[in-house]
């Protein structure tokens, strides 16, 4: 949409949506939040920003084609599954791992992988969409 | 008992299936959209509702605070929205798709499939590739 | 036995290879599959005539409650037939290599006669009664690709659906008759049912077994009314009218009521039915052969007639009837097929089969001539031939009828005559009289197109002449089988002057002077009424029940598959409401103790948003956009009424799809024009009526259910686990990835898929747009 | 430059909304900012933002007063039975020049009393606004908002 | 009942009053953009609810939601801009009106 | 105290939401009623996000509510404008308070789109 | 605890997860896709023979317990739905490689045939009522697609019908779910099984079993609920077309017997009687569209329908023989049913339509394809000795055993009904004379197995038909395992136990 108004406030948006997108991903399993809800902002983002500049911009921002990021989210989400098959554990079994940094716990976790499958997903789902839907124009 | 959201519930399932019954495309999908809602709300009240703590630990703590919210139905209609998503965005592109190869979004026209009707012979090879054999 | 069959489905398969191999002499290669099979049964004659049985079983499918043996049941009947089969078989396939030497399709040919007479051959050595069924179809089925064979015709193929559907629903008739039969025994096996008449007879379902075993029998034996589809299956080539449709497939009926005549029979109503059925149709048809002039015709009636004679015997229930079954049966097969031969022989030759349109063939065919005035003569019933046996004990049995004699044999006379009329009239019009110009220049048929009507003519002299060859090997335990208990009973050629004979005089000057009128009768009002009445009605009969369902099927599909979504989903939603509707009030009914009171202020608040958007929805169908708010609305509602009860995620969720969903639709209806509601007001109605109950129905549910106590177990083992085993704090989101990730999983990938799908959709060019 | 202080105002924003003050977590912000901010570079655009962070102050405050009275005009307006004010889209030749200031501007503008931004001229000379009250003339409309937003905004961007 | 609790139901009335009266101007349109005017009226009503709940229910977590609304209502709204001008260029070149 | 202030602040930032919604319901036309629903919404909104702000005097919760303000006072302008020139093209009714257009001179200029006053067409 | 069961879900992710990989190469699309296939067909072996020498066997994901947990089961029903499902996947994928353009295979054929598959294993395996609508729903977005991929107007047509529908039984079925865990608390459909009982109303239990014979009867297209199928299932290439027909169907069908095995057995008086009237109606309906259709595949897509029936038919007698003919049925009929969808496919190939009365020839010109015809048309039809011979003797004596007369005439009237539509397919285009006009070039003067490519979609056709004649003629081991089967399905708990351990 060509309006310069609009233009410089989706350049200041587009940081915050992400980073907000990523807040709510990594606290998602603590508080509301998560893979999904995540993605939908962090989709959102390049939503509006398809909207405000066209999508061959976008795509240049998103450098990664959005199916890429679909079978990436896949990916994750097998590997996920897959991990605890090694110690002979049931599909999709929480593996833990907690590493002390500072005075901050750093949680590495299949189920963290699990949701960042899903966050791509959801990303690569809608940006493909609204890419899809947005050059028809 | 919550009296107030099967109600609810009732009245936008009700409009949905309306809705789903019109001959625009456009409205059968806003129609599924409300019946999506509806089932996901039934789903919340079936959970047995009430204002309740949301099924968050606080931190220090093992369990949340009783009584809690059921987080089951929760995760289950997300799930749910989710996928209802996915598959209204497809609803919606198909619409689109269908609208710029036929023409219309009217059912009684574009839908009406003439091989449905009779059992006149119809050529329809326009599906079918030619390749070389 | 089992080899045996085998052996000649995988020799059938195998025949166009082995055409390749021997190519004008093939016949005379596979037709050693036939004679040895016909040896090999021959080899069990000595036994069975001292009065054995021969049984061997492979079980087929073995299990408790359900087994099915291939197991096979040698005795006079199924020898007899087997013989007639395998005899018969050897000089068909003979002759099927002249007759359609120079056919592309004769490969195809050999297979599939080879595989009709393994299948027939199955129907009358099977033991089991699945098994015989089994056998059953495949005759079906072969006969089918027989019958089609000359299949560019339209006639041809329209004539192997109508053998193929009539033979095909009474073969199925039968096979629920078989079991119910062996239900009621517990009896899977011929042999071992040959003991449980008693129980069969007595058994409740007695009647429905008997009727539905006949309605195989009938059909395939083509008994009136169901005898249309045989003449008709004449399109066939020669071999295989006089192999299927004279000497075997068409004998499985009466083989299958003879095989079960010692469980089924001995009743008065297997008398009447059996009996009657086989009466009426010896009667018609007999006189409808007088009606037709080709030769193929005029012997396809006759073939009913005989098949008719068959039945009425069986039906008799005597001792005397049996014997006069088996003597018949075999008879019937050396004289009707050497008829049919020649009949090919003659159409193949001169080129023509309509007997007005020949003549005088008898100098240019000679040893065709001989053969087929021989069996002609044995078809009249003349002496010294087997025929004359036949008739003479056929009228001897007639004779011997326990119920209304009179009346069978008046009818068995007076289609006698016709029958010897017929017989005159298929050897004296195209072989004797004067010759006539043909559409072909006609030659002597080859060697293998003369050699089988030849044998089966002197076949018929010698077992005239010599009755006694085959009265006890093999006519005894044949008619012993029948009747189910030991018989002793010769054949002889002469029984001095008894009222048979008389008859047998009578019937032959009857059949001669209807001869001498012939051509008039032929042409008179009753044989038009009778052609039309018993020839073509039972065709139009056919066709209006084959039309009837087409045009039934057309009308119900205009009526449900109609093309318009909204009709089938009205159909579904009301179907819906019908069955859970009153399953609902019948079996469970209402709960309803509504209580506002602790609903809340801003609870209300949001109720009456909701509705009202949901009214915005409804009452504005000309703009889309402002429903799609309306729907923004309600979801933002609903994202409200999770988070007052305590859901966090849920509400984001809804607010952040419902956002996108908006944003969506406005993307797409960027593009797509509105619509007006077309309409009428009463179908608007319609479908409020149906929605509102709907809704209706919902909410009881609903109240319904949360009636009932609850138990919230499986969210206490969450809220427990959660932090301890899956470290995490925010339950929901803990199920969701950890507790319950499979759902997850599967629902990502239905994100997935629905990004890949939407830009398939929209992205791939039309397919074949470019070609065009 | 300008892409590390954003970087580290990112960062900032991180802890503020993760609510956590720590040396840890503002590292966390700093890292994922930078992930950002590699996600999103070419968007942004490289003239921008303030480093006058008291005249920000300033023109924050100023703005706050502006929108409170706007608003209490507007409610007493609403309020009031029938309209006596006079209304109509106008335009306003700018003097700012950069994206972030022309953005600022017209923003601000729209929360402040009966203005509203409606278009940028294609040269960006000028901002077409519908005003509330022209009851004073068009060019005390005009007058009005480059001595004040507009003044201030300059004062903080140049 | 203490006057934090007063000013809650004051201020659930107002709300409740405002999304209404909201209801009443999508209702009315009479244009598209009237509508969408006030969709965004109500996502501020509805911003307001739940920080207000967040209060009431003693459960700050809620305001999150509050976020993510104030994020994406601006979404939506510039998703119907963009509709409208689109389509209004669309029905010329079909040479409506 | 932080109850009373908080309690304040939750009444004015309510009163001023009805504020707006009265106005986009009172108010002639559609420009007209964006200036209430903007400046008033927004302002009734932050108020009421004010008083949470306030009432948990909590690091995490201050700063996820003025981060929400801040969210709110970047975009609703935005909208506002998204929205108001939207309707400009859509084409507006203006009210008879209605004394000077220049953006429609200036579209009539650059023939960018047609005349803002005559209504485009039909509803959607 | 046996691994092994995830692997038919995780195995066709993986495929489509490196297929999306690698979606710009066509050659890696088709080698993985194929790959894959005979990948998951062994990993279905390997688990078949574990349920076959050990019974059930049971996974609880992410090793939590059931209830709660999501479990997988394997029963010899989800072994035999899987080994089915495998099969078809290998043949459909061999046959895809001509018969799928290079355009469809660039947006992405194989991965969403692979996610189809994964959604249907998963359907077939879980334990658990809100997962098997999860799988239903990858199932259906896959299949969505599968079914406009190429977006000619025919294909958008039938896929609306199938999407607006099949949304709507999706619904539906999420509310029976909801209304399920609200009587129950519980999603696990062995803890359902044993909880449904004591739910003190009746009489809602069975309102609740209505919902879900409505919404599964939508997928499995039974009478009323049908329309959509004969509206979309001719649209796709042939390949599509065949597995949806083949399969698509048989997973509403496996839901059906699973629930009414499991979940509502405590009405069965009313609601096995309802099955049973849906059986005929089925039949009946779907055998008539046959008739008064003329297009291959037309006929073919109502015919599922009618022969839906007689798989409802097993299930409504609720006997062993009965549940044992229904399992037998849906194992024959996919068979049956995709080859000749893949049949139709090579006919017009070579006559360049499926409109039967433009077709003619193929007898002449291609026996041995009208061999393939025949033993698949009347496989179909229920002759011996081909594998719906025994479909339909098992069915039928086992509606005589439980004294449905009516329905078993109904059922034989049937077959004959399917005969003669399979026989109007043969009359024409194989029979028939070949049509003056409009007869590709080619017609007649390429083999099937000479120039060309097309014995790629020979083989699979020749491999199905052998299959069908192989199961018609040695019987006795599918029986037996459809038996296993049977019984474990009427003695639910066994499967109780398997799941939830010991009570
Ligand atoms: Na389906
Ligand atoms: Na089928």
């Amino acid at each position: 949409m060509k309006s310069l108004i609009l233009h410089t406030a989706t350049r200041l948006m587009i940081g915050i949506l992400i980073l907000f997108s990523l807040f709510l991903f990594f606290r998602g399993h603590d508080e509301p939040g998560g893979g999904f809800i995540g993605g939908l902002v962090g989709a959102g983002a390049f939503t509006l920003y398809a909207i405000a500049f066209g999508t061959d911009l976008t795509r240049k921002v998103l450098r990664v084609d959005p199916i890429t990021l679909i079978a990436l989210g896949l990916a994750s989400l097998v590997v996920s599954g897959v991990i605890p098959l090694i110690t002979a554990d049931p599909f999709l079994t929480g593996k833990w791992l907690f590493l002390e940094w500072g005075n901050s716990d750093i949680k590495l976790s299949t189920p963290l992988l699990f949701d960042i499958g899903v966050y791509l997903c959801v990303v690569g789902f809608i940006v493909t969409v609204i890419f899809s839907l947005e050059e028809e124009n | 008992m919550d009296t107030i959201l099967p109600i609810i519930a009732g009245a936008i399932f009700a409009s949905g299936i309306y809705l789903l019954l019109r001959p625009s495309l456009i409205l059968t999908i806003i129609g599924i959209i409300l019946i999506s809602n509806s089932v996901n709300l039934a789903l919340f009240t079936l959970g047995r509702i009430s204002t309740e703590n949301p099924p968050l630990i606080a931190a220090g703590s093992v369990m949340p605070e009783v009584p809690f919210a059921n987080p089951l139905p929760q995760a289950l209609i997300l799930t749910a929205i989710v996928i209802g998503f996915g598959l209204l965005a497809f609803a919606l592109a198909l619409a689109y798709r269908s609208y710029k190869e036929l023409g219309t979004v009217d059912q009684d026209q574009l839908l009406k499939d003439p091989e449905d009707t009779s059992t006149a012979i119809v050529n329809n090879t326009d599906n079918t590739e030619k390749r070389d054999v | 036995m089992l080899i045996m069959v085998a052996l000649i489905f995988g020799i059938a398969l195998m025949a166009p290879w082995i055409f390749k191999l021997f190519r004008e002499k093939t016949g005379w290669v596979l037709a050693l599959l036939p004679l040895g099979s016909f040896v090999y049964l021959l080899s069990w004659m000595p036994h069975i005539a001292d009065g054995n049985t021969v049984t061997q079983s492979t079980a087929w499918v073995n299990m408790d409650f359900f087994s099915v043996n291939l197991s096979f049941y040698l005795d006079g009947l199924s020898l007899m037939f087997g013989l007639i089969i395998t005899g018969i078989g050897t000089f068909i396939v003979l002759y099927g290599g002249g007759y359609l030497s120079g056919s592309a399709y004769l490969p195809r040919f050999y297979s599939a006669i080879l595989l009709f007479m393994g299948s027939m051959l199955g129907v009358v050595i099977a033991d089991n009664l699945i098994s015989i069924f089994v056998f059953w179809e495949l005759t079906s089925f072969t006969s089918f690709l027989l019958i089609g064979f000359t299949h560019e015709q339209e006639n041809s193929r329209r004539s192997a659906l109508m053998a193929l559907l009539v033979t095909g629903i009474g073969g199925l008739a039968m096979l629920a008759g078989l079991i119910l039969m062996g239900f009621a025994t517990g009896q899977w096996e011929v042999s071992a049912l040959l003991n449980e008449g008693d129980i069969v007879r007595e058994h409740g379902l007695y009647l429905p077994i008997l009727l539905l075993i006949l309605a195989g029998a009938f059909t395939k034996s083509a008994q009136f009314p169901f005898s249309f589809w045989l003449p008709a299956a004449m399109v066939a080539p020669t071999p295989v009218s006089a192999y299927l449709h004279s000497a075997t497939m068409v004998k499985a009926g009466v083989y299958l009521l003879a095989r079960m005549h010692p469980v089924l029979g001995f009743t008065e109503t297997w008398m009447l039915l059996v009996g009657g059925f086989g009466l009426a149709t010896l009667l018609i048809s007999a006189w409808l052969a007088l009606s037709y002039t080709d030769m193929k015709q005029i012997l396809a009636y006759s073939t009913v007639m005989s098949l008719g004679t068959m039945m009425m015997l069986i039906g008799l229930g005597t001792e005397l009837a049996m014997q006069a079954l088996a003597v018949y049966v075999f008879s019937h097969a050396m004289y009707k097929g050497a008829l049919f031969m020649v009949a090919g022989a003659v159409d193949h030759e001169a080129g023509t089969r309509d007997v007005l349109k020949l003549g005088g063939l008898r100098a240019l065919m000679p040893i065709s001539a001989a053969a087929a005035a021989v069996a002609a003569l044995s078809m009249a019933g003349i002496p010294p031939l087997f025929g004359f046996v036949a008739k003479e004990i056929v009228y001897e049995a007639s004779l011997g009828a326990t119920l209304w004699p009179v009346l069978i044999i008046t009818v068995a006379v007076i289609a006698n005559i016709a029958i010897v009329a017929a017989s005159a009239i298929v050897v004296l019009r195209p072989f004797f009289g004067t010759a006539v110009e043909t559409p072909k220049k006609a030659h002597e048929a080859p060697l293998s197109m003369w050699i089988g009507p030849a044998m089966l003519a002197a076949l018929s002299v010698v077992f005239g002449v010599l009755p006694f060859l085959i009265d006890s090997a093999l006519m005894l335990p044949a008619a012993a089988a029948v009747w189910g208990a030991p018989l002793d009973f010769y054949l002889s050629l002469w029984h001095g002057i008894n009222l048979p004979l008389i008859l047998s005089i009578l019937t032959l000057a009857g059949g001669i002077l209807v001869y001498r009128v012939w051509d008039p009768l032929r042409e008179s009002a009753p044989m038009k009424v009778w052609q039309s009445g018993f020839a073509d009605y039972p065709v139009r009969g056919y066709d209006a029940t084959v039309n009837g369902m087409l045009s039934l099927a057309g009308w119900q599909t205009r009526v449900l598959q109609n093309g318009l979504i909204s009709n089938y989903l009205s159909t579904i939603i009301i179907t819906a409401l019908i069955a859970v509707g009153y399953t609902f009030l019948s079996r469970s009914g209402l709960v309803w103790n509504p209580s506002f009171a602790d609903v809340t202020i801003y609870e209300w608040a949001l109720s009456i948003g909701i509705v009202a958007s949901l009214g915005i929805i409804l009452a504005f169908g000309h703009s889309r956009l402002t429903m799609i708010v309306g729907a923004g609305i309600v979801g933002f509602g609903l994202a409200l009424i999770y988070l007052i009860h305590g859901a966090a995620d849920l509400a984001m969720t809804q607010v952040l799809v419902e956002t996108l969903t908006v944003i969506l639709v406005v993307l797409v209806l960027i593009h797509v024009p509105k619509l007006k509601e077309v309409r009428s007001t009463t179908t608007r109605v319609r479908d409020g009526v149906i929605a509102v109950a709907a809704g209706v129905l919902m909410t009881l549910l609903i109240f319904a259910v949360t009636a009932l106590p609850f138990d919230a177990f499986i969210s206490e083992f969450y809220a427990e686990a959660s932090y301890p085993l899956a470290h995490g704090r925010n339950i929901v989101n803990v199920i969701l990835v950890d507790f319950r990730a499979l759902d997850t999983m599967g629902e990502v990938i239905v994100v997935a898929i629905a990004g890949l799908a939407v830009y398939a959709l929209i992205k791939m060019t039309r397919h074949g747009a470019t070609q065009k | 430059m300008k892409i590390f202080l954003f970087n580290i105002i990112l960062a900032l924003i991180w802890t503020a909304v993760t609510g956590t003050f720590s040396f840890g977590n503002f590292l966390i912000g700093l890292v994922l900012s930078y992930a950002v901010l590699i996600v999103v570079g070419p968007a942004i655009d490289k003239s921008g933002y303030t480093r006058r962070v008291w005249k920000a102050v300033t023109l924050f405050l100023f703005f706050l007063k502006e929108l409170f009275l706007s608003s209490v005009r507007v409610a007493i307006d609403v309020m009031r039975p029938g309209f006596r004010m006079q209304s109509g889209v106008v335009d306003i030749p700018l003097d700012v020049t950069s994206d972030l200031e022309i953005t600022l501007l017209a923003n601000m503008i729209s929360l402040t009393p009966g203005t509203l931004s409606l278009e940028v001229s294609d040269d960006r000379k000028e901002l077409f606004i519908h005003a509330m009250y022209i009851d004073e003339g068009v060019d005390h409309v005009r007058n009005s908002i480059k001595q004040g937003m507009e003044k201030h905004i300059m004062e903080v961007t140049r | 009942m203490d006057f934090l609790s007063l000013s809650i139901i004051i201020v659930y009335i107002f709300l409740s009053l405002s999304l209404l009266i909201s209801l009443i101007r999508v209702i009315i349109g009479p244009t598209l953009p009237d509508r969408v005017v006030a969709l965004d009226l109500i996502a501020f009503v509805v911003i307001s609810m739940i920080a207000t709940y967040a209060i009431s229910s003693g459960h700050p977590v809620y305001l999150d939601v509050a976020i993510v609304l104030a994020l994406v209502a601006f979404l939506g709204t510039i998703a119907f801009a963009r509709y409208v001008i689109l389509r209004a260029g669309k029905l010329r070149e079909d040479g409506h009106a | 105290m932080l109850e009373i202030i908080a309690g304040i602040l939750l009444i004015t930032g309510g009163f001023f939401v009805l504020v707006a919604a009265v106005g986009i319901l009172r108010l002639p036309d559609i420009l007209m009623r964006m200036h209430a629903s903007t400046k008033a919404g927004t302002l009734g909104a932050g108020l009421i996000l004010l008083a949470v702000a306030f009432l948990y005097a909590e690091i995490g919760i201050i700063s996820r509510a003025l981060a929400t303000i801040a969210f709110i006072l970047m975009t609703a302008p935005v909208a506002a404008h998204a929205i108001g020139r939207a309707a400009y093209h859509h084409g507006i009714t203006f009210w008879k308070g209605t004394i000077v257009d220049d953006l429609k001179d200036y579209y009539e200029k650059t023939r960018q789109t047609r005349r803002g006053s005559e209504k485009v067409s039909e509803e959607d | 605890m046996n691994g092994f069961l995830v692997f038919p879900i995780i195995i066709p992710l993986i495929v489509a997860t490196l297929a999306l990989l690698f979606r710009k190469s066509s050659v890696m699309q088709r080698w993985i896709g194929v790959t894959g296939m005979v990948i998951l067909l062994a990993s279905v072996i390997v688990l078949f023979r574990d349920v076959y020498v050990d019974g059930i066997q049971v996974l609880q994901l992410g090793d939590w317990d059931a209830p709660f947990g999501i479990t997988l089961v394997g029963d010899m029903l989800s072994m035999l739905m899987l080994g089915i499902s495998a099969v078809m996947g290998l043949i459909i994928a061999v046959y895809s490689l001509y018969d799928i353009d290079k355009e469809r295979e660039r947006f992405g054929y194989y991965p969403l045939l692979h996610i189809l598959l994964m959604g249907v294993n998963g359907s077939f395996l879980t334990g658990d009522i809100f997962n098997l609508y999860v799988w239903f729903e990858v199932m259906l977005i896959a299949s969505f697609i599968l079914l406009a991929l190429g977006n000619s107007k025919n294909q958008l047509q039938g896929a609306l019908k199938y999407v607006i529908i099949n949304l709507f039984s999706s619904l539906l079925f999420l509310f029976g779910v909801a209304l399920l865990y609200g009587m129950t608390g519980t999603l696990n459909m062995a803890d359902l099984a044993q909880r449904l009982p004591e739910v003190e109303n009746v009489g809602l239990v069975t309102t609740v079993s209505m919902i879900f014979l409505v919404s599964f009867g939508i997928k499995a297209a039974i009478f009323p609920l049908f329309f959509w199928l004969p509206a979309s299932y001719h649209t796709p290439p042939v390949a599509i077309s065949a597995i949806f027909g083949g399969l698509l169907t048989k997973v509403g069908v496996y839901a059906l017997i699973r629930v009414f095995t499991l979940l509502f057995t405590q009405d069965i008086g009313y609601t096995h009687t309802i099955l049973m009237w849906v059986a005929g109606f089925t039949m009946v309906i779907g055998v008539l569209g046959a008739a008064s259709h003329y297009e291959f595949r037309k006929i073919l897509s109502f015919h599922i329908v009618s022969q839906i029936g007689y798989m409802i038919m097993g299930l409504a007698f609720n006997t062993a023989l009965g549940l044992m003919g229904a399992i037998f049925y849906v194992l024959h009929n996919i068979l049956a049913k995709s080859n000749l969808f893949l049949i139709s496919g090579i006919a017009q190939r070579l006559l360049g339509t499926f409109e039967l009365k433009q077709m003619g020839g193929l007898y002449k010109h291609y026996p041995f394809l009208a061999v393939l015809f025949m033993i698949s048309a009347f496989a179909l039809a229920g002759f011996p000795p081909l594998s719906g011979f025994w479909a339909k003797l098992t069915v039928v004596k086992a509606g005589l055993a439980v004294e449905a007369y009516v329905l078993t005439a109904t059922a034989i009237l049937v077959g004959l009904l399917t005969l003669f539509s399979m026989m109007k397919i043969w009359l024409t285009a194989f029979w028939g004379t070949v049509p003056e006009k409009g007869v590709p070039e080619h017609f007649g003067k390429i083999a099937l197995f000479g120039a060309g490519n097309l014995y790629i979609m020979v083989v699979p056709v020749m491999a199905v038909a052998g299959l069908i004649l192989l199961v018609g003629l040695y019987a006795q081991p599918l029986l037996e395992v459809c038996l296993i089967a049977a019984e474990q399905l009427l003695n639910p708990s066994v499967y109780i136990e398997a799941v939830l351990g010991p009570q």
